[in-house]
């Protein structure tokens, strides 16, 4: 088992926080893991990226040339990874922000409107843990209850947060339906 | 139409990689009319530094060199004095040029180079992402003073006009600031003198820009510049610390 | 008659201009331009005095002010 | 202890807390950072010291300093800074002083750029500065192994009284893995007599590397020979995996590269063919006699760094011409995929 | 017989490799002599600079590390901030502190590292044989300005003081003389006051002390002394160019 | 030309003028100040400048900014000043400027002392500072070749656009020796488009080293070695000295250190015995083909260096295991005698 | 009563101490030290206040002042 | 022909000077040659040598380690040096301030009263002459004029010094029986 993940967006909107609960909740869970996000120069004010690594083995590169996951927050992110993915990858678009899907049809495609759902549920910010809940639902090779406790530890120092958060996160995995394309 | 303000010829028409409201921009632009004005650009070479405005050469359409991380005034010294006829200027941060390259710029100025330094007092260092510089204002919360910056364990900020200011070489020497139009006004007018005193072969010129990072002060780009009004200027006098005219 | 010229597509949204501008002539529009950025826009061209302050504040070269006529001299720049 | 998930900038100076270091002395530069973002605000819940220095050089004299009082003390930066550190890290090695030096490799020459490479290799095991001199250099695979050997380099350090350099990529600083902080205790016996403590009770101690009578200058050189010869004896560290008989490859890599080719060798290995690897984990000391050993295994031998050839060089010496000795590298921040190195090998198995 | 002058027990009793007259050794004895007066020799550092003093060590009776050229002010802050109870000082000279290692004095100055500096301003850099340091005065000859310093191309002498004086960090900066006996008998206070601050943990104190190299000013020792008599002092002022007391 | 009686520090001085040089910038460090001193009376007559800097860091960055307009240019140094300028070095290659580098070499590490070694040879063939670059490394053995190899340095820096460094002992320094310069006309053709000359009637230049994608970097890097390619094609120069058939020893000798050898090997072949030499001129591009030819040649090799052992390296890995190649040193300004060396080698004899 | 004592092996005939004493007590001997120096020697011992302005200047340690009974306070060293 | 000569002295007494000489005229008389100094420590306020070598071959080491020649102007310098020269090598000694001869027994010794010579002859500064004299008078293979000539240009700058360096050179020369230790 080997998920070679990235979480990609603009800075700001959460994008590293949620690969960390990610990376946390596989260790957690006895998976191998490693997170390594971008830090060269596109940083600023452009977009911030980050590969995730779960795995049932040590895992080797860090680097993710060819994810299996792509969770794309906003659409120069997708236009940077979807040309990479692994035949079958899993692309997860927030359709809110992005208008478009991939003309890549080697892909499950799931569209999700992360920033509407989050703002609908009282906190625009947290588009980045409706989106989780996708990654959760299309992954799934961690606990829920582990994934929500690493939110609940994320947020651990704004608990006023917490359950909106969770309730985002949920609200992103129940959203997808086990198979294929949702929009 | 005709044009009351216009872009400058000496500015490539490209956008910057500079964060919103950052005034790098602001001084880049200045430095460009200046060299449009008094019509040098085409024997000018800058000086890029390491620190935000690496990529300086990007934008500015005159010839440049990029300098190790604080030695730009040793290059331009090198440069100015193998090539007496060209314009030299360096345009440095207060990381590049007040802590890693205050001994290049001290001494610069100290042998009276002819060189002409742009020098950006944002109070931190950008590029980097927010850590202290030496001109951090006291209690200013950086990544590496995370409590506000200690003046017991940390030193005051430093005042490298003041410094240089100091030494007996002639010099033009100044500090100016880009927190509203009146002195973003001024400012102008001083670089252009600063530039003005090379193309005569009069002296080394130094103009200390108090600037603005509003990503790494965590201020949008409008409390930036009160900031600077409202703090920076307890600290940094503005002012022509130095004239060749006077000695 | 003085215009204000606006790059849009260049502008970062960072609205030194409008706290710049003495007659409260500009405005961040509602629209987002291809950098995902607020743009600053014209919103009342008729108050504008040809003062060049936008201009001289915007960092990224947005704004370029046009004139017909004979332009006030508030200032050398 | 339980593990965390950590930064290896991070990893890197909780290890070296952990080592009962309480003196770090550095300048800001990608990608490292994080590492005096991270000291700052443990530091003081330690009572350890920190400055943030005006310079790589004042950071580095810094370190000597707080060497020569006999305090544990380490330095971090990337390579243009560990290149202006070059005479300081000279006057340390010459002058006999235990400090710790870490490299974030960042691709370069001049200013480069900010992503991960390897191709200071030579700055770290040759010639960091001017004179017969070496560092001892550990060179972590990922950000445990990083942790760990930080904790050694410190021990090591006081062991040879020399400078021991940490070498890693941007990788390894930026990249969270699980880590686990071994106990720690502080060696005991450690001595310290060289140290500028207050000449209370005894006479003077001179910390120095200034010998103008050279017979006593070549005797310091030759001291100097002396402790590398030994590290040679006990120090050398690798590790080998699926080195076996009649190898078609033996890839020789170190660092998180080495954690890729492995990768690609276990692709092979389960299609059917035979590769392995060393991996020096000590750059200085180098592990040339194991290189060798396998190397007599095997058809073909490889060396694949991020940089464009320079620990190919000690390969080769270690293989004494027994093998032929192949290259393949890329730089400037590029990290090569697994698949790639996998076609590299192929090529060669072929 | 009671001695009214006798020899400092923090000197140990051998021979210097000083030229005949040179004031080094005047000043070496005055260190020694307020170590062994307030009682600090015992858990006192010394840092050696590149230069003529570099065997210091040699001489004076404390724990000693050796710098490489310029950077002494960087060892005595990582010593003393790793060891806070020991006193840590710097002695060095003007091609060492004003030239190569400026940088570093003026940073640990700023940070208001609490170390002393003994500096010894002789106008030259002895030890390499008499080449221009920043501190040579206008048209003094030496190797490196065989016509006498030309000061269009070379710079007027640097003011180390004066430039440290300007900021804002507390510190007791102070220049003075050992060209007579009423001025050595004034250093002789003022390195005790600079010992004193650190004892008292109080701030950053540097003493600047015009200082003669008869070897490479080509002069006899009297002579040399009244050269900064007659010379030196019309420009390097001396005086308390700041106190903590005063900040 | 007529000969003078010149010392080596003067000649290098005056050969880099003739070499239509107008620009120095140095920063004073024995044994090799009498450079400076030299061009501050010498380049006022020719319309040179001349700079004394505040320091190594000033004086080669100075030496970039000079380059980088255009112009002629080089520095001197000795051990740790060299050292300092490790980082500006490798900006000096990153930016593919032409400039001129003299180290004449001083016992170290550290402060070391001030006589004559050859332990810099690491620092200056490997890594003189970070990232994969090479200097071209000129090693004169006398104040004839030292004139005659500053006039060649020029040439090459410009044809490569790469730094070339001079690397001498305090022997060459500090002796004189008769010495005749050549006619020198500066070749034809150089191309300064990269120069910042200012742009006029074209698009501005950029002197440069930073390529922040990663792709642009690793060109810039392959561009290098390309670069270094063609040198070690076209560059490489050495000395062969009594190489024959079945030779008892070959020594492998640089700079005056071969000379001293030479001394001793006529000696010993007068008496019958078989000795030859191979004097590396190019240090880097390094002689390995001849060196390999020649110690198939031998029935023993054997290299002769003023360090604890460098340049051995590059001689081993040139004779790829053919023959063990031995070592003999001495350190810390000791400069060993001929009847020393004839000792050494009889022992290889027997 | 003051005296000044003098390691002559130790001077380096610099005179120093000789143009420092008011008293002119001091002067440079005939003969030269195993260092190769015409060392200072005491010429006028009775001249000798104890002011000690010899002893301070000199950069050698050459010259301590030996007391018998009280010494004048000239000044504090 | 090979002589591995050290002038040796203190700093000041033209020791440099006439080393120089000797090299240059051993130039004009097509032999090869070498110059070195000390430029050690010893330097400052001590002994100053200089090693020059005279061959019919290139010189190999410019180093002089076992010297065939020494002139020993100072005490220090004879006791410094005499212990290293080959045997039957040729010491001159200053016996002006010189008041010992080298305990070896395998060493040709010469004394000249250099300074007293030279005090005499009107120039107390040119005892480096005199005893380049007696240098040449003992190994005298380079011709007297060439010898005259570089006195000649070496004094080019001050040329009321030249006849006085030349008459001490050739008092030197011809206080020296050809056979032997002369007083
Ligand atoms: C030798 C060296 N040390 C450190 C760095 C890392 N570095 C890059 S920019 C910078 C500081 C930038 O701050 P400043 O000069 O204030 O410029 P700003 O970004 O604020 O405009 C540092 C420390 C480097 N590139 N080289
Ligand atoms: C990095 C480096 N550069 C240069 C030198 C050579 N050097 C030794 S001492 C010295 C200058 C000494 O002058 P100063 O500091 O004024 O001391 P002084 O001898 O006059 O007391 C120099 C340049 C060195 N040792 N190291
Ligand atoms: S980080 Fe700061 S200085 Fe740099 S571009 Fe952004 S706002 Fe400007
Ligand atoms: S020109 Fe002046 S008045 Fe007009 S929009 Fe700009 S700032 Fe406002
Ligand atoms: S100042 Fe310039 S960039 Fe900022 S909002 Fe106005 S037009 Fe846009
Ligand atoms: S050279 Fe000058 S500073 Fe050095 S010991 Fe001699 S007189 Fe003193
Ligand atoms: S103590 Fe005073 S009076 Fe006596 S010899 Fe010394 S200087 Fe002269
Ligand atoms: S001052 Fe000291 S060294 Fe100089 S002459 Fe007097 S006693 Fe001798
Ligand atoms: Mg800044
Ligand atoms: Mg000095």
């Amino acid at each position: 088992m080997l998920i070679q993940s990235v979480f990609a967006g603009f800075g700001g909107q959460g994008i590293l926080r949620a690969g960390q609960i990610i990376a946390y909740a596989g260790m957690a869970g006895n998976l191998y893991v490693s997170w390594l996000p971008s830090y060269g120069p596109e940083m600023r004010g452009g977009t911030a990226n980050v590969a995730v690594v779960l795995a049932d083995e040590p895992v080797a590169s860090p680097v993710v040339s060819t994810p299996s996951v792509v969770i794309a927050m906003n659409r120069p992110s997708l236009e940077k990874f979807a040309p990479m993915m692994q035949t079958g990858g899993k692309l997860i678009i927030n359709s809110s922000l992005i208008d478009i899907v991939s003309e890549r049809d080697d892909l499950i495609q799931y569209q999700i409107r992360a920033n509407d759902i989050a703002q609908e549920l009282g906190n625009p910010r947290a588009a980045n843990m409706v989106i989780l809940g996708v990654f959760q639902a299309v992954t799934g090779i961690i606990p829920d209850e582990t994934v929500e406790e690493h939110i609940r530890q994320s947020f651990a120092a704004k608990p006023q947060f917490i359950e909106l958060n969770i309730a985002c996160f949920r609200h992103g995995k129940n959203s997808i339906s086990q198979s294929g394309i949702n929009a | 139409m005709e044009l009351a303000f216009k872009i400058s010829t000496a500015m490539k028409d490209v956008p910057t990689h500079y964060c919103p409201g950052c005034t790098h921009g602001v001084v880049h632009r200045m430095v460009a009319e200046v060299l449009e004005e008094l019509n040098i650009r085409e024997r000018t070479v800058g000086v890029a530094p390491v620190g935000c405005a690496v990529l300086i050469y990007n934008y500015l359409n005159n010839d440049f060199m990029e300098a190790p991380h604080g030695r730009a005034p040793a290059l331009a010294t090198g440069a100015k004095r193998a090539r007496p006829d060209l314009i030299l200027y360096t345009y440095q941060g207060d990381g590049d040029l007040a802590s890693i390259g205050f001994n290049e710029i001290f001494h610069a100025a100290n042998r009276g180079e002819k060189i002409t330094v742009i020098f950006i007092n944002n109070g931190i260092y950008g590029m980097t992402g927010g850590q202290m510089a030496p001109t951090t204002l006291p209690e200013q919360v950086t990544t590496t003073s995370p409590d506000g910056r200690d003046v017991s364990q940390t030193g005051f900020p430093v005042a490298v006009s003041e410094a240089l200011a100091t030494q007996a070489t002639p010099g033009f020497i100044v500090r100016c600031s880009v927190h509203d139009g009146l002195h973003q006004i001024q400012t102008k007018k001083l670089i252009r003198r600063a530039f003005q005193n090379q193309v005569d072969n009069r002296c080394f010129s130094l103009v200390e820009i108090l600037s603005t990072c509003p990503t790494n002060w965590g201020l949008t780009p409008q409390q930036s510049l009160e900031h600077i009004r409202d703090n920076t200027l307890q600290h940094y006098k503005l002012g022509i610390l130095k004239s060749p005219e006077e000695v | 008659m003085p215009r204000v010229l606006i790059r849009q597509e260049r502008c970062k949204g960072c609205e030194l201009c409008i706290y710049a501008c003495p007659q409260h002539v500009l405005a961040i529009s509602e629209n987002i331009n291809e950098k995902g950025y607020f743009f600053a826009e014209v919103a009342d061209q008729p108050r504008c005095i040809g003062c060049r302050l936008c201009a001289v504040t915007c960092p990224d070269q947005v704004i370029q002010i046009g004139l017909n006529g004979v332009m006030v001299h508030y200032y050398d720049y | 202890m339980t593990k965390v998930l950590m930064k290896g900038n991070e990893a890197l100076g909780e290890a070296a807390i952990r080592a009962n270091c309480r003196n770090y002395f550095a300048y800001p530069i990608t990608p490292q950072t994080e590492i005096a973002e991270y000291m700052v605000r443990r530091l003081p819940e330690v009572g350890g010291h920190f400055v943030q220095a005006e310079s790589e050089l004042g950071a580095v004299n810094m370190v000597y300093g707080a060497a020569a009082v006999g305090e544990r003390v380490f330095t971090s930066s990337s390579s243009p800074g560990v290149a202006l550190m070059s005479e300081a890290i000279s006057y340390l090695a010459g002058s006999q002083l235990p400090a710790v030096l870490i490299n974030i490799v960042r691709g370069g020459p001049g200013l480069g750029g900010i992503l991960p490479a390897q191709s200071d290799y030579f700055m770290a095991t040759k010639a960091g500065g001017h004179g017969d001199f070496r560092l001892l250099v550990l060179a972590p695979a990922g950000v445990q192994e990083a942790a760990d050997l930080v904790m050694d380099a410190f021990d090591l350090a006081d062991k040879y009284r020399n400078p021991v350099m940490i070498i890693g990529d941007g990788m390894i600083g930026q990249m969270m893995e699980p880590v686990e902080f071994r106990e720690y205790n502080t060696p005991e016996g450690i001595d310290r007599s060289y140290a500028n403590t207050g000449a209370k009770d005894r006479p003077p101690t001179i910390v120095k590397s200034l010998f103008l009578d050279p017979q006593q200058l070549e005797n310091n050189n030759l001291e100097l020979l002396a402790k590398y010869r030994l590290m040679e004896q006990h120090e050398i560290r690798f590790e080998e995996y699926a080195v076996t008989d009649k190898m078609d490859v033996l890839v020789v890599s170190y660092g998180m590269m080495a954690r890729i080719c492995k990768t690609a060798i276990d692709e092979l290995n389960q299609e059917g063919h035979r590769v392995g690897i060393v991996r020096p984990i000590t750059l200085f000391p180098f592990p040339s006699s194991a290189i060798y050993k396998a190397a007599a295994r095997a058809r073909k031998v490889i060396a694949i760094e991020m940089s464009t050839g320079q620990m190919v060089e000690d390969v080769r010496l270690a293989v004494r011409g027994r093998r032929a000795v192949q290259f393949y590298g890329r730089t400037g921040g590029i990290v090569p995929t697994p698949a790639e190195i996998r076609q590299q090998l192929l090529k060669l198995i072929k």
